[in-house]
C-alpha cells in the first residue's frame, strides 16, 4: 500500500477541489437556467471519488448513478465534455443527449450513471461476468447510494455476483439519507456493512470524508477483487452538503446536522494535514481553487460554444442501423 | 449573476427546480451594507411547493433592493445590486463579456427551452446531409443531389426532402396502387341521412365521374356501397364488354386541349389519285383469300410510313423547347369505338413492314381495341399520328396533333373527283390527304415535301407489289 | 427438408449458435442442469458446460440486467425469460437500459442481446402464466421484437436475432413447442423484419403472428369451402412492422382483419389497424376487423379459456362480416 | 337447309363484339347503317370464309351489303358443297 506522500495529497486536494467547484458552478448555471431538468451535486462526499478513482486501472469498468459528475471527472472525462453535456450540446460527452444523469464514456469504460435507483447494479454484475468469460483481468466498481440498498436489484446483484464470484467492488456511498428519507425510516439493519458480508463478500466500513483513508481502503478491496476474482463491497460514511437536488427545501434534516458534518468537509481536513506536514501553505486552498475556475471557465465556454443537436439526428441511434425501425 | 458595471453585479431570481418559472421574495436575511462570503444564505424565496434559501455564489457587498417582499417575479428578474469584493490573486469569476444580456431579457420559457446567454451556436460544420435525410430521401425517391438545401450552410434538411417529395408530378391518371396526394372533396350529403359507402368506393366514383348524391342508390340490400358496387354501375352504364374508355377519354380530351393551347398548328392538304393502286389491290387480292386480303388502309399507312422515314423532321417530339427525331417511324392510328370515343394503338417501326405486315398488323390492333385487350406494347409511344375517319364517309379531316409529336397526318374516303391532266378532264377515284404540322418544329415547306413523299412512296408501292 | 417439434428446432437454433461463436451463451432459470422449464435447452449444459449454460437465481432484474452488461462486455448472450409473464420483473433493465442505452450514449454504447421467453396461453394455467405482451414491448423504440409461427423460424430465426446489433426479444408461443412441423435444413435467409405470406388468396387479408397463425392458416380452409379465399400473412416481425407487405395485400383484397391474443384494448392489433387506415384507406371496402383475447384475465376452466382465446369460429366470423361488410356484425367488442 | 342468317350475325357478335346482332334488321346495310367500317367487313367475311367456306371476291362485295344478300350468297354457292350449317 503506497505511503500517501506530499505528491499524491496534492493530487486529491487538486481533485477534490476541481469536483466541489465544478458542483458549486453547476448549481449556479442551473440557477441562471442554463442547466436545465434534475441535477444532483456531490459537494461533500468528493473523497469518495477521488480516493477510488486512482485504484482502477484503464480497462477497468465504472457504474455510476445519477449523482455521478465527481465520479465522470476524476475517471478522466474532460471538464468541458461533462458541462457540455449539462448543457444539452453537441460535444457533451453523451453527445447532448443523457444530460447530468446520463454521462457515458465507453474509451474511459465509464458506463455512465443511471437515474433509476439500484438500476446500475445487474449492469456491473453483467460487466464483471463478460471480463471473467474473456478471461480480462479487468474489474468492474459499482458506485451507489445507501437508498439502493432497499431495491429488490441490490440484493440480486449482490447474490449474483456471490454466487458466480465476479470481480465487482460494489461501492456504496452512505450519505444517510435516500433523497428526504433517512436510512434507518427505511431499513431495518442500518449496518450496510454486515448486511454486505452476509453474500459471502468481503466488507469494509469506510470514513467517506477522510480521502487518505478512502484511498487506502479502496486500493486494499481493489486488490483483493482483482486477485480473488471475486466481489467485495465498501461502505463509505459520507454526507452530502448541498441539498439532494436543486429543488430540495431540506426539511428531512436538520441544519445543525448539516453544520457539524461541513465541520469534517473532506478538503479542509485535507489542507489541514498538509499545512501541518509542511507539504502546503496556509492559502494553498485558493491557489488550487483560482487554478481550477480557470479551468472550469473554459470549460463552460467549450460547453458554450458547442451547438446543440441538428433535430433531423433524432432517430439516431435509435437501432445500429437508422432504417432498422421503418423510420417510424 | 451577470456583470453590469466592473464590479456592480446583479442578483437575480434563481430558477429552483425543473418547472420554476417565477419566485416570491418573503424575506431578505441581510441590510443593504452588509458583506456577505460566498455560498452565504442572503434570502428566502417562496415557490409553488415550498420556500427555499437563496446563496450568492462569491464575495460581495449587499447593495439596493430592486425587489420587496411578496412581490412575484419571473425567473432570472434582477432583485438586487451586489458591490463584488475583489478577492484575493485570482478574482472569483473572471468578468464576462459586457454584451452579456441579462437573463430577464429572455422569457422564462425561452430560458427553459434554448439554453440563454450570449453564444451563438457556431456554424457546425458536420457532414451536408445526415443518414436520417439520405434514408427519408431513398424513402420518398428523391435525389438528394437536386434539393436546395435551406438548412446552415446549405445542409439538406428533413423538411427540404418532403416538400422535393411533395413537388414529384403526381403519378398518372390511370388509378394506381398508391391513393393520390390530393385530398377527396367531400360527397354531397344524401338525401334522409348519409349512405354507408365505403373509401375505396368514394375514390372511384369520383374517378369515374359519379356524383357523390348518386352514390347511396348503388347500394343493395342494406349493405354499405363497394367498390365493387361502383365498377358495376359503370360497366352497365357503359353497356357489356366495352373496354372502359373512360379514362382514356379523359386522358384525351386533356391531350387534345393541351395540343391546342400549345401548338401552332398549320394546315396542309393534297389530292392523291389512287384509281391506279385500287385497281392493282383489286387483282391482287382476287386471287387471295378473304384472309389475306389487303385493305387500301394499310397501303396508305405504308405511304405514311415511308413518308415519316424520308422527312425525319415530322418523324419525333417537341421537348424542353426543342425538337427530338425518333429513331423508328412508330405510328399512332386513331381508330374510333362505337361505344364512344376514340382509342389509338400504336405500330411499331411501320417503316420496316411491307403492305401484307401492314394489313396483318392492322387486323390485329383493330380486333385487340374493339376487345378492350390492348396490350402494353400497343400503347407505346408513337412518333407520329394517322387518322383514317375515311370509312365514315368524311371528305377530308385536319386532325388535332397529339402532344408532343409534331404531325397528324389525316386521310379522306376515296371520292369519285373531277381531275384535270394538262387541258384534258376525267374522273378520278382520289384520298385527300391533310398534314397538321407543329409550326414550332417544322414550315409548310416541310410538310408540303411529306405529302410530296408519301404521294411518291404510293407509286413506289404500286410497281412493288408483285402479284 | 426434415420434420420437428418447435422445442427441437429452438434447441437445434442455439445449439449451432452456440458451436459457431464462443461469444454466444445461454443463462436462465433452470436452463442448465433441468433442461430448460419447457425442455428446450435439455442436452445443452452436458455439451457446453456451466460457464456457457447458466442457471440463474430467481432474480428477473439482475440475470437479465447481467445479460445487457455482458452485451456492453462484447458478449452475445441468450437470456431466458421462463415465462413472458415472469419478464415484467425485468422491463426496468429492458425499458431503461437494453432500449435505451445507445440513444441516451449518442451511439457509445450497443447491447447485442437475445431475450427468449416463452408467451400466450391455452394450456389451462390460469391468469398468471397464460399472459401475451407482445404489444407492450413492441411499443418501445430501441428494441426489436419477432414471434415465430412456424417450426422453420423456430429453427432459424435465433440465427439473424443474435446477429442483429440491438436487443432483440423472441416470444416463442408455449402451445407450439409441441407441434411438428417442416423445417428446411440450410437457413431460408428470411430477413428478420420481413412478413410472409404464408397463404395467398384475393378476398380478404388475415394478418396474425405466433400462436394464432395455426388458427388463421385452419380459418382459412373453412373460409375455402364457402367461397372466400383469405390470404394469411405471418408478421413475424413485431417491431419493426412490416407495412410493405402489409399494405401491398391489403391493396389487393380491400378488406383485412388482424388476429391478436393480446387483448384489443389499446393494443397491437390496434396498432396494425391504424397504419392500414393511413396508408391505404382508399382501399378498403369494409372496416379493418380484430379478433383478440377476451378482455378477461384467462380463467383457468378449459371452456371458458378457450371462449375467451382467439379461435377458428372467431376469425371466421369476422372474416365473413369483413366480405359481407356488415359493419354491424363486425363491432362486437372481443365476444366472438 | 340451313338459315345462314344466324352465322352471319355470329360473325358480326364475334368482329364487332359491342354490337348486339339481333339489333341489325336483315335488311339494313353492313356498312353505314350498323357502322361496320371496312376492317369489320372484311373480318365478317373471313368469318364466314371459315365457317362455310364460301370466299367472296372484291367484285361481289355490292351483292352483300346486308345481312339477308349476304345469307343468300352463301346459301348459293353452298348448294354444291356439303352442307355445314
Amino acid at each position: 500500500m503506497t505511503r500517501p506522500t506530499a505528491e499524491t495529497r496534492a493530487e486529491a486536494l487538486r481533485a477534490m477541489v476541481l469536483v466541489r467547484r465544478f458542483e458549486e458552478r453547476c448549481a449556479q448555471l442551473y440557477q441562471e437556467t442554463k442547466i436545465h431538468g434534475f441535477l444532483h451535486l456531490y459537494v461533500g462526499e468528493e473523497a469518495v471519488a477521488a480516493g477510488t478513482m486512482p485504484a482502477l486501472d484503464p480497462a477497468d469498468n465504472v457504474v455510476g448513478t445519477y449523482r455521478e459528475h465527481g465520479h465522470a471527472l476524476l475517471r478522466g472525462v474532460p471538464a468541458g465534455a461533462v458541462m457540455a453535456e449539462m448543457f444539452g450540446r453537441v460535444d457533451g460527452c453523451s453527445g447532448g443527449r443523457g444530460g447530468s444523469m446520463h454521462l457515458f464514456d465507453t474509451a474511459r469504460h465509464f458506463y455512465g450513471g443511471n437515474a433509476i435507483v439500484g438500476g446500475g447494479l445487474p449492469l456491473a454484475v453483467g460487466l464483471a461476468l463478460a471480463d471473467r468469460m474473456k478471461d480480462r483481468p479487468a474489474i468492474t466498481a459499482c458506485f451507489f447510494g445507501e437508498g439502493a440498498v432497499a431495491e429488490g436489484e441490490f440484493h440480486e446483484s449482490m447474490n449474483l455476483a456471490a454466487l458466480w464470484n465476479l470481480p465487482v467492488l460494489f461501492c456504496c456511498e452512505n450519505n444517510l439519507y435516500a433523497m428526504g428519507t433517512a436510512l434507518d425510516r427505511s431499513e431495518a439493519n442500518t449496518d450496510l456493512s454486515l448486511r454486505a458480508a452476509s453474500y459471502g463478500m468481503p466488507a469494509w466500513p469506510v470514513d467517506g470524508m477522510d480521502v487518505e483513508a478512502v484511498a487506502a481502503t479502496a486500493e486494499r478491496a481493489v486488490a483483493y477483487v482483482r486477485n480473488s476474482g471475486g466481489p467485495a463491497f465498501l461502505e463509505f460514511r459520507t454526507y452530502r452538503f448541498r441539498a439532494h437536488s436543486m429543488y430540495d427545501p431540506e426539511l428531512y434534516r436538520d441544519k445543525s446536522e448539516v453544520a457539524t458534518w461541513r465541520g469534517r468537509d473532506p478538503i479542509d481536513l485535507l489542507v489541514e494535514r498538509m499545512v501541518e506536514a509542511g507539504q502546503a501553505d496556509p492559502d494553498v486552498r485558493a491557489q488550487v481553487e483560482a487554478e481550477v475556475d480557470a479551468e472550469i471557465d473554459a470549460a463552460v465556454e467549450f460547453a458554450e460554444a458547442s451547438p446543440l443537436e441538428d433535430p433531423d439526428e433524432l432517430l439516431t441511434h435509435v437501432y445500429a442501423d437508422v432504417s432498422a425501425d421503418g423510420g417510424t | 449573476m451577470t456583470d453590469t458595471a466592473a464590479s456592480t453585479v446583479e442578483l437575480r431570481m434563481p430558477a429552483l427546480g425543473a418547472d420554476m418559472t417565477e419566485g416570491r421574495i418573503v424575506e431578505w436575511l441581510v441590510e443593504p451594507g452588509d458583506h456577505v462570503d460566498r455560498g452565504e444564505i442572503v434570502a428566502v424565496v417562496e415557490t409553488d411547493k415550498a420556500d427555499i434559501e437563496i446563496e450568492v455564489f462569491r464575495a460581495a457587498t449587499i447593495g439596493r433592493f430592486l425587489v420587496e417582499p411578496g412581490e412575484v417575479v419571473p425567473v432570472g428578474t434582477p432583485i438586487a445590486e451586489l458591490e463584488a469584493t475583489a478577492r484575493g490573486a485570482a478574482p472569483d469569476e473572471a468578468p464576462e463579456a459586457e454584451e452579456a444580456p441579462s437573463a430577464t431579457e429572455v422569457e422564462p420559457e425561452d430560458a427553459a427551452e434554448a439554453p440563454a446567454g450570449r453564444e451563438t451556436p457556431t456554424p457546425h460544420a458536420t457532414h451536408v446531409t445526415s443518414p436520417l435525410v439520405r434514408h427519408l430521401a431513398e424513402q420518398h425517391r428523391v435525389d438528394i443531389a437536386h434539393v436546395h438545401g435551406t438548412g446552415p450552410g446549405g445542409r439538406v434538411t428533413r423538411s427540404d426532402v418532403e416538400h422535393a417529395a411533395s413537388t414529384i408530378p403526381a403519378p398518372s391518371p390511370a388509378p394506381s396502387r398508391e391513393p393520390s396526394r390530393e385530398p377527396s372533396r367531400e360527397p354531397a350529403q344524401a338525401p334522409g341521412g348519409r349512405p354507408r359507402v365505403t373509401p375505396r368506393a368514394r375514390r372511384l366514383a369520383e374517378e369515374a365521374g359519379i356524383p357523390g348524391e348518386r352514390l347511396g342508390d348503388l347500394a343493395t340490400n342494406g349493405r354499405p356501397v363497394t367498390g365493387a358496387d361502383v365498377l358495376d354501375a359503370g360497366r352497365e352504364a357503359r353497356g357489356p364488354q366495352v373496354p372502359d374508355v373512360d379514362p382514356m377519354r379523359r386522358r384525351i380530351a386533356e391531350l387534345m386541349a393541351r395540343s391546342w393551347r400549345e401548338i401552332p398548328h398549320y394546315h396542309l392538304e393534297r389530292r392523291l389519285d389512287v384509281g391506279d393502286l385500287l385497281d392493282r389491290l383489286r387483282s391482287l387480292n382476287e386471287q387471295r383469300s378473304v384472309a389475306d386480303r389487303i385493305l387500301p388502309a394499310a397501303v396508305l399507312l405504308a405511304g405514311v410510313a415511308a413518308a415519316a422515314q424520308g422527312v425525319a423532321e415530322c418523324n419525333g417530339w417537341w421537348r424542353d423547347d426543342r425538337f427530338h427525331a425518333a429513331d423508328h417511324v412508330d405510328i399512332g392510328v386513331v381508330l374510333s369505338l362505337r361505344s364512344g370515343g376514340v382509342i389509338v394503338p400504336t405500330i411499331a417501326n411501320a417503316d420496316e413492314l411491307d403492305v401484307d405486315a401492314m394489313m396483318g398488323r392492322l387486323r390485329e390492333i383493330v380486333e385487340r381495341a374493339r376487345r378492350g385487350r390492348l396490350r402494353g406494347s400497343d400503347l407505346a409511344e408513337a412518333s407520329i399520328t394517322v387518322t383514317n375517319l375515311g370509312d365514315q364517309g368524311a371528305d377530308a379531316v385536319f386532325g388535332v396533333i397529339h402532344p408532343p409529336q409534331v404531325a397528324l397526318v389525316g386521310l379522306g374516303a376515296v371520292r369519285d373527283d373531277v381531275w384535270a391532266d394538262g387541258d384534258s378532264v376525267r374522273v378520278a377515284r382520289t384520298v385527300r390527304a391533310s398534314l397538321s404540322g407543329d409550326h414550332r418544329a417544322t414550315d409548310g415547306l416541310t410538310g408540303s415535301v411529306f405529302l410530296a413523299e408519301m404521294n411518291r412512296a404510293l407509286d413506289r408501292l404500286l410497281r412493288e407489289e408483285t402479284p | 427438408m426434415s420434420t420437428m417439434t418447435g422445442r427441437t428446432a429452438m434447441r437445434a437454433a442455439m445449439q449451432a449458435a452456440l458451436q459457431a461463436d464462443e461469444r454466444v451463451f445461454l443463462m436462465g432459470e433452470d436452463v442448465g442442469r433441468y433442461g430448460g422449464c419447457f425442455a428446450v435447452s435439455t442436452g445443452l449444459l452436458d455439451e457446453f458446460g456451466p460457464d456457457r449454460i447458466r442457471d440463474t437465481p430467481l432474480s428477473e432484474s439482475a440475470f437479465v440486467g447481467a445479460g445487457i452488461g455482458a452485451a456492453m462486455g462484447g458478449m452475445r448472450p441468450i437470456v431466458e425469460i421462463m415465462t413472458a409473464n415472469f419478464s415484467l420483473l425485468a422491463l426496468d433493465q429492458i425499458v431503461n437500459n437494453a432500449a435505451t442505452l445507445r440513444h441516451m450514449s449518442a451511439g457509445q454504447c450497443g447491447v447485442p442481446l437475445v431475450i427468449r421467453t416463452t408467451t400466450g396461453g391455452g394450456r389451462q394455467l390460469a391468469a398468471q402464466h397464460s399472459h401475451s405482451f407482445d404489444g407492450w414491448y413492441a411499443h418501445i423504440p430501441g428494441i426489436k421484437v419477432v414471434a415465430p409461427g412456424t417450426i422453420a423460424d423456430f429453427r432459424w430465426m435465433l440465427g439473424p436475432a443474435l446477429a442483429d446489433p440491438d436487443p432483440v426479444i423472441v416470444f416463442e408461443h408455449g402451445g407450439l413447442y409441441g407441434v411438428e412441423g417442416d423445417v428446411p435444413d440450410t437457413d431460408p435467409g428470411v430477413p428478420l423484419d420481413r412478413a410472409v405470406v404464408r397463404r395467398p388468396g384475393t378476398d380478404l387479408t388475415i394478418i396474425t403472428f405466433g400462436g394464432t397463425l395455426p388458427t388463421c392458416l385452419s380459418a382459412a380452409e373453412t373460409l375455402a369451402t364457402d367461397g372466400i379465399d383469405a390470404e394469411v400473412i405471418d408478421l413475424r416481425s413485431l417491431r419493426p412492422l412490416d407495412d410493405a407487405t402489409i399494405m401491398d395485400s391489403v391493396a389487393r383484397t380491400h378488406r383485412a382483419i388482424v388476429v391478436d391474443e393480446g387483448w384489443r384494448s389499446v393494443g397491437l392489433s390496434g396498432e396494425v389497424s391504424a397504419r392500414i387506415v393511413e396508408q391505404v384507406f382508399y382501399e378498403l371496402d369494409a372496416p379493418v376487423g380484430r379478433v383478440a383475447t377476451a378482455e378477461v384475465p384467462l380463467p383457468y376452466p378449459r371452456h371458458l379459456e378457450q371462449a375467451a382465446l382467439p379461435s377458428v369460429d372467431g376469425v371466421v366470423e369476422a372474416a365473413r362480416a369483413a366480405v359481407q361488410g356488415d359493419v354491424a356484425r363486425m363491432a362486437i367488442p372481443g365476444r366472438r | 337447309m340451313t338459315d345462314h342468317r344466324s352465322t352471319v350475325r355470329a360473325a358480326i357478335a364475334r368482329v364487332a363484339p359491342e354490337i348486339d346482332p339481333d339489333t341489325i334488321a336483315d335488311d339494313e346495310q353492313f356498312r353505314d347503317d350498323a357502322g361496320l367500317d371496312s376492317m369489320d367487313f372484311l373480318n365478317v367475311l373471313a368469318a364466314i370464309a371459315e365457317r362455310t367456306g364460301v370466299e367472296v371476291p372484291e367484285s361481289d362485295y355490292p351483292q352483300v351489303t346486308t345481312i339477308a344478300a349476304l345469307a343468300s350468297y352463301i346459301d348459293a354457292h353452298t348448294e354444291q358443297g356439303a352442307d355445314t350449317g
